[in-house]
Formats: structure tokens, C-alpha cells, sequence
């Protein structure tokens, strides 16, 4: 998932950072096939350069080895909001078939949650403004569901002009990548079909951690196993964090 | 003018029971010691904001001083859970609180808002979210130029700023660099502002990427050395993350925590 | 990612005749070498912003590169007139321009939107002004919260923001400190970017209070030395107040005016 | 005129200043009995200690001695009209009876004027925001005129709860300083009377000097003179300038 996820992005890209799967997924291409990625933190951090995986948002690490730290009005209102990013990294509780996302409360009723989440930090707005959206989460039917009970970031749908009617510039979520495979929106409704299982996964299992009947590419693929080189980078990253 | 107190002296004086304090600093700076001034001193129903509760939320409402609490992001970074917040949200232990809930640039901005002199100010958020329904300080309008829809956010001007610096100067001045968040705004929109500081030094010596606030600006100086600790102060001291590792096990239980607050904090002073 | 250009190359490339272009600087650090450049390939049908349009716009207009001028003071500071400006204003020489007119906070705020995305935003400002009636692109409406009255300004986004720095490094990052006006907020209303630098250096030592513009939100980067003469560059150079003085001298009378442009722009390379 | 302005600041204050007599005004209190006086330039120039009376209000002096230097929008937005200035200096081609000011045409027509002036750069912002406003302006019939031919910045009227109404938070113009006397605004209504002449300055004299009938208070008074302490210190200030 991680590996896949790497290679989505490209060389030059800015790329909206959060902490967990984004940030080694991130810190990964930069690591390998995408040295000059223009990594950018929510608290502030521009072009940052770890050495190590950071545990926080604001690490000193992520600070101290950046271009520029800025305040959080700057890369909120100016950077994020501005239109300068390339491609933001989500992840969710919850995820329904028009890639809407759930971080903030499991169960019908916000005022007595079955399971409180931490809830939106940058994520609405990374949804809303980057120009693109990568999802990066488990492939669970717990968080596969047909409607999620809280959007907290907005996807692509249910109404097809659902972006454009709220006036956000970006193209929202352009892929899901999961421990399973890579699900993708289709051009015209927004709903998600599947369009690769990773080597050794079936289609028929992805369906059943699935709530709502996933639609199956036609041209499905199977995707590349990771190299020896990118599972060496990450093993190399990971241990020194 | 910035006067120069003992933090002890500054929470009993500028933070009354029921203000709308925030205790800010995202990540970096974020002010453990003046909020342990707070649960010493018993401070009750307070409103508090801040964009990542942290430990530091969940240590005042585990402690009971807290009714409301504004917010936009509440986990223990990297780890998981905050169980204290958890806790009086799903059970309403030690009491209920009450939640206002934002995104980050939704509260940022009631900040930016506050500090503008603004009632409000408006942003591209919020806008087909359930965010948007259920938050309370959030009105939709179109622009009047483009027709678009567009979100409103309430200014926020808390009753007490509370931040903490790496310096001051004797004459209150404020020094700040690294990660510095909504460290201004929350400065310019607070009614009173105490800042607490790793050191006071005779004359600031200007630091890369640095910003001063002006005295005129602050209400209250305080040495706390370490003050920031668990969190970090750049150039001071690092994150400790294995005691970000170690809170579920301080807090997750309130037999637990209890003991860790009487412990830790009612028999500090700092 | 920024490009490293000679100056006329990235004025060639990057200012098209008919332009929005914002030349900035708050008497600190103008881009007095671009403007002359601009001069030099004789480009038209400008219209041009800066809060104050200072000699560097008084010579552009006079040398019949500006349609259009949004300003908010038009003077020459501690000196008096801008000639070549009221000339144009008051006779149409060497052709009419058109005036959109604001208070710094109204101009300043535009750029604010731009930079931050949105159509439009709000101040309490022009309300009860003659200023509100006359300039396009404000608009008023009432607080969705209090009802209060307010300005709203619409969003600013030049074609290309022009300005001056001290250091850029070979990756293109920009390095600020001193007076920075609205620098920040002119970068990131720009569609494209030109900056003019005293010097490019191999890796950039941080100053005190600086700040860096990532290559990432720069177009092309030039190098020009001396590029804000007469204006300053703090850590430079001082503003030449004496030329400031003696450019009423240069530039009240049209003939004058020409010769001078014709001695100490056309034939210059900066 | 700049002795009797640099009185009414009192040590610790915020003074938002402006070049010219208001930037003398200010240094001149600091340099005498207000040596804590907090002085904002509208280049973000925050507590500034200038040993020269600067020609610009951006030059390099005002940001070297700053205790710190902001941006634009900062100090227009969070300062001014965030609402921390005690005092803002104006002055103006043009005043009328309710201290309404012009700084941007001279004639009835704002597209064909009979003077350009400069505009409004931060003025109509510190009539606006700052707690008080003090005037400094030579006192000519040319300049005190019934009605101004444009409003730059808001003064007290005509109709008395105009301030209110705009939602403005300053008090507005509290005194008109000129080289003949003071003028201060009828509580009431805000319509300006002269409430003291210069020594030597006859009544006579400043009502020929004003277009509308100038009320003169009951209790009208006499300037002190400038002590030689002041005197001294300004010719100090202009001479290093």
C-alpha cells in the first residue's frame, strides 16, 4: 500500500503531508524516484527533508531541515486554500462509494457517538483545495461503507456536479489505494470501481470488505510487487525512526 | 504593558473561573506548565480552544476545568486516543463537556478573525460537510462579486491568550522562532495574554526566521523553564515522544490519571 | 520551480503587453531595475498596482507603458508630487490613464484575497468614504453574525507580481528581511513570479527576522544588483534620498523627463 | 503647531504615525517627557526609535531601531484595525466643520479634478480604528472649508451618530491642532470649535481663516508657549535629519 502509494507521485509535485501512511509514503518517493518532492506539513512546514519519520505534525525535525516554516493562517489560507499543491494524502474511519470521508464520529448521532474520532484537522481542506487526492487506508468492511455518518471531507458525489456547485477548484479524490488494491472514481458519476488488487489478492475478497456492490473494472490489473530497492528505502527509513 | 509575574500570580490574576482561554502552540511551544498552573489553582467551567487538544486539553478537562471545548484535531499525535477527552465526551466523566468543532482552517480563521478586529471573516471550507451543519459559528453567504458560495466564521477573541516563547526581554518584549502556528493571531485577538518563557535575557539577541511581539502586546511574562515539556522549544529542548507514548497508560484508566495528577501536577509548581 | 533568468530575458518571457503586473515594495526593497527594463522593451496597455506608485511608477507611466494604475498614495514621499502620474491625470499625456483607487488596508486586502484563493474578502473600511462610491471593486454587505456593515474588497491576482530581494539561493528559494510590505501576499496572488535579487548565492545563510519564499511559488529568479536604487535593500544599501529630491527636477517638465529616460534607462542594461 | 501636538501624547501610548509633521510631532514627545511612547509606522514598523527624523515611512532607520517589523497586512489588519492604537496622527489638504477629511482631489468633480493630490494611503484606516485622532494642519480658508470635495477619511458628521452607525470603534477626531490655535468637536453634534489661539493669534484672524462660521468656545484659552527644552530638542531633531 505504502510502495504503491510512492509511486503515484512525481518528481516537482507539492505535496500536502499528514503524519502516518502520508508522511512515509511521501517520504518514501522522496527517498527514491522523486528526490526534489516539495513535501508541505499542516503546522507550517515548507519543503521539509527528514532524515527520520516524524511522530508529530510539528516535529522539530520537519522544521529544522525545511525551506520555510510559515504560521498555520499562511499554509491554510495561502498555500492550501491558494491553490499551490499538486496532490494531498488522506486517510479515513469511514470512506462510501463517492469518496466522501469520515474522521470524526462512528454511529447515526454526532451528540452521542458510538466512537469519537479525532475529528477534521486539515483534512476538509485538503479535500476541498488540493488539485488532486490521494485516499491511503485499509481495506476493511468497517470502513468500506455505502454512506459514511459524518462527512467530514467531501468526495465526489452523490450529485455528479457536486464539486463545481460548492465551487472548489480542485479534482478531489483521484485514487483510493488500500492494503487490497487501487480503486479509482468513474470520470462521469464519481463512484469508485475497482481497477487493481495487489499480487495474491482476489476480487471476490475485496467485495466482501465492501458494504456497498463495488463495481469491478473491466481492464482490472494486477499491480507491481514492490522492488527490492523500495522495500529496502522504507525498511532503511523505518528503522531509523 | 507586559508586567512581569510568577506564573502562579498570573493565572490567579488574568484566568477567571468561566473565561474562554486558549492555551495555543501547534506541536511546538505548547504551554504544559501554565496549563498545570490552571489545574493547581482549581480554575472551573472554562471555555478552551485550541486547534490539536494534545495532552494538555486532556490533562484540563481529565482535572475538571473544563465546559467547552472549541477544537479542530483531538488525538495524541501519533499514538492514538486522547482518553481523558474520550472519556467526557462519551461519558461525561469527570462532567459533561460541551464540543465545538471546526476544522483547522475554520478555527484558524475565527482567530484571524479575532485578531482583525473583524466579526468575521469567510473562507472556502466548511461547504458540503456535516462540519457545516453542526458547527455553530459557521453562516453561509455568496460573494458578492462572483455569486459563489462561500463559508463565514465567527470571530473568536478568547477572555486569556496563554502561549509560550523561548525569550523575553525585561521589558516584555517576546521571542519566538520554529513552528510558531496561530502564535500572532491568538496575541492580537486575546483580551488579556500571558506568555511564559524559557528564559528572560537583558536584550534579545535577534535569532534566523525569528518574529518579536512587542510588550505593548502582552499582558503578563512568566519564567517557566521546560515550560513547553512534553512538547518542544526549538533551539531549547526536544519533543519527548516516549512520554506521548506513555499517556494511555498514565490516563486511560482515571484511577490512574487521578493519581498521576496529584502526583505530578498538585505536588509541582511548574 | 523557479528558473534563473537574465532580467530581460524574464520580462521578455513573462510581461505581455495588456498585463496585470504588481511592481511592489513598500519603499523598501523596489524593483527599480525591472521597472526600467519594462521600460526599455516598451511594453504596453499596462495596468499596474502598487500601493505607492513612488518614481518607479511615475516613470513607467511617462514613458507610455501604463493603461490603467490601482494605487492607494501617489507621492513622492517627504517630497511632494509625482509629475509624470498628475500629468497623465490631469492632461492625458503621453496618454490617459485610467485610476482604481483604494486605502492601502482596501489595495492591501485585495492582494490578501488573491493570495488566499477566494473571490473576495472583508474589512471595516471605505463605509462613509467618498472612496467607497468610486472604486469598482468593493462592495458592501452586513455581518451573517451581528449585522454590522462591512466592506467586502474583491480578489486581486496580477498576471505578474515583480520584486525586489536581497538573496536567492541556485535552487531559486528567495530570501526577505527588513520591510517586507506585502511581499508574501504579492507572490502568492501572482499567476507568475519575477524576482529580482542583489545576489544569488550557493546556499542561503539565514538572517535575523528574514523569511524565504520556496523556489516552488517563484517563476524566474534575476540576478540585480543595486536593481531597487533609489529605494534600499537593507544590509545593502540606503535609500538615496537626495536623488528622491532631485527627481521633481527630472521629471516636471516632459522634455526633461524624456532626455532623462532616454540617457539613463534606454541605454542602460539595469 | 508641532510643540502644542506633541503634548497630548502621554508616555506608554501607541501613536500611529505618519511621515511629515506627524512623525516629528511623535519624536519630539518621545524625546521629551513620553521617552516610552510606542510609535507604529504604516510600513510594519512596530516601536520604533528613529534618531533622525525620517524622509520616508519606510526608510531604513524606522526598521533598524523597530523592536519589530511586521507586513502590511499585519499592521493594517491586526494593529489598526485590530484595534490597538491609542492616537493616529492626519493631516489633509482639505477639512471641513465636522472633521471630515480630503487628501485625494481638489474640485467637485472626482474624474476631472482640479488638483490630484496623493490619495488616501492609511488615512482613512486611522480615522477609522485608532481610540483617538489628532489633526495637525496649517490653518488657510483655502483648507477649512464648509464641506470637503471628497471624503477620504470619516470624521464626526454631519449626522451625529455617524460613527455608530458605521460600526467604527475610535472616537474619531478629538483635536484639530493648526499653526493658529485648537479646535476641538462639540460633544453633541461633533461640529469643531476653537477652544485656544497661539500667543499672539487674534480670533479674528482664524475666523477669516475658515470658509464655514466657526464657533468659539466661552472658555476659549492661550497656548503655552514652547519651553526651551522643547524648542531645543526639536531644532536637535531637525538638524541630524
Amino acid at each position: 500500500m505504502t510502495v504503491v502509494g510512492s509511486r503515484q507521485l512525481r518528481n516537482g509535485m507539492s505535496c500536502f503531508v499528514g503524519i502516518g501512511i502520508p508522511s512515509t509514503v511521501a517520504n518514501l518517493a522522496r527517498n527514491t524516484h522523486a528526490p526534489d518532492l516539495f513535501l508541505i506539513y499542516e503546522a507550517g512546514v515548507l519543503g521539509s527533508k527528514p532524515y527520520r519519520l516524524p511522530l508529530s505534525i510539528g516535529d522539530g525535525e520537519l522544521a529544522t531541515t525545511a525551506d520555510s516554516v510559515v504560521s498555520v493562517p499562511e499554509v491554510f489560507n495561502y498555500w492550501l486554500q491558494g491553490g499551490r499543491i499538486d496532490v494531498g494524502y488522506l486517510s479515513a474511519a469511514q470512506i462510501d462509494r463517492y469518496a466522501n470521508l469520515n474522521t470524526t464520529v462512528i454511529g447515526p448521532d454526532y451528540h452521542q457517538p458510538r466512537v469519537r474520532l479525532p475529528g477534521a484537522g486539515g483534512a476538509p481542506e485538503i479535500a476541498a483545495h488540493c488539485r488532486e487526492v490521494t485516499i491511503i487506508m485499509r481495506h476493511t468492511r468497517r470502513a468500506f461503507v455505502s454512506e459514511v455518518d459524518f462527512v467530514t471531507s467531501v468526495g465526489l458525489g452523490p450529485a455528479a456536479n457536486l464539486r463545481s456547485e460548492l465551487g472548489f477548484k480542485g479534482a478531489g479524490p483521484v485514487e483510493v489505494i488500500t492494503d487490497l488494491g487501487v480503486l479509482r472514481p468513474d470520470p462521469v458519476c464519481g463512484e469508485l470501481a475497482l481497477v487493481a488488487v495487489h499480487p495474491g489478492v482476489e476480487v471476490e475478497e475485496v467485495l466482501e470488505q465492501t458494504q456497498w456492490p463495488l463495481q469491478v473494472s473491466p481492464s482490472l490489473s494486477i499491480t507491481d510487487p514492490p522492488t527490492d530497492e523500495e522495500l529496502a528505502v522504507l525498511r532503511d527509513l523505518i528503522s531509523r525512526s | 504593558m507586559a508586567e512581569h509575574l510568577e506564573l502562579s500570580q498570573a493565572v490567579s490574576r488574568y484566568v477567571q473561573d468561566g473565561d474562554t482561554v486558549a492555551l495555543e502552540g501547534f506541536t511546538h511551544l505548547i504551554p504544559f506548565a501554565a496549563g498545570h498552573e490552571i489545574i493547581r489553582q482549581g480554575k472551573r467551567n472554562l471555555t478552551v480552544s485550541r486547534l490539536t487538544p494534545d495532552l494538555i486539553y486532556d490533562q484540563l478537562i481529565g482535572a475538571g476545568c473544563v465546559r467547552k471545548i472549541l477544537f479542530s484535531w483531538g488525538g495524541n499525535p501519533g499514538v492514538g486516543s486522547l482518553y481523558r477527552f474520550r472519556d467526557a465526551v462519551e461519558n461525561g466523566w469527570p462532567s459533561p463537556i460541551k464540543l465545538e468543532e471546526h476544522s483547522h482552517a475554520g478555527l484558524t480563521n475565527r482567530y484571524v478573525a479575532g485578531a482583525s478586529g473583524l466579526p468575521f471573516t469567510v473562507m472556502k471550507g466548511y461547504l458540503g460537510t456535516s462540519l457545516g451543519q453542526i458547527a455553530p459559528h459557521v453562516r453561509f453567504l455568496d460573494c458578492p462579486f462572483t455569486g459563489e458560495p462561500m463559508a463565514a466564521v465567527r470571530a473568536l477573541n478568547p477572555d486569556v491568550g496563554i502561549l509560550h516563547a523561548q525569550r523575553a526581554d525585561r521589558l516584555g518584549n517576546v521571542q519566538v522562532w520554529g513552528i510558531s502556528g496561530v502564535f500572532r493571531e491568538v496575541v492580537m485577538a486575546s483580551r488579556r495574554v500571558i506568555i511564559t518563557v524559557e528564559e528572560v535575557v537583558e536584550e534579545l539577541e535577534r535569532h534566523p526566521g525569528d518574529f518579536v511581539i512587542p510588550a505593548m502586546a502582552v499582558t503578563a511574562v512568566c519564567p517557566a523553564p521546560f515550560g513547553a515539556r512534553p512538547s518542544y522549544v526549538q533551539d531549547y529542548y526536544n519533543r519527548d515522544n516516549d512520554w506521548y507514548r506513555r499517556w494511555p497508560g498514565l490516563s486511560k484508566d482515571r484511577d490512574a490519571f487521578l493519581s498521576w495528577v496529584e502526583g505530578s501536577v498538585m505536588g509541582g509548581s511548574g
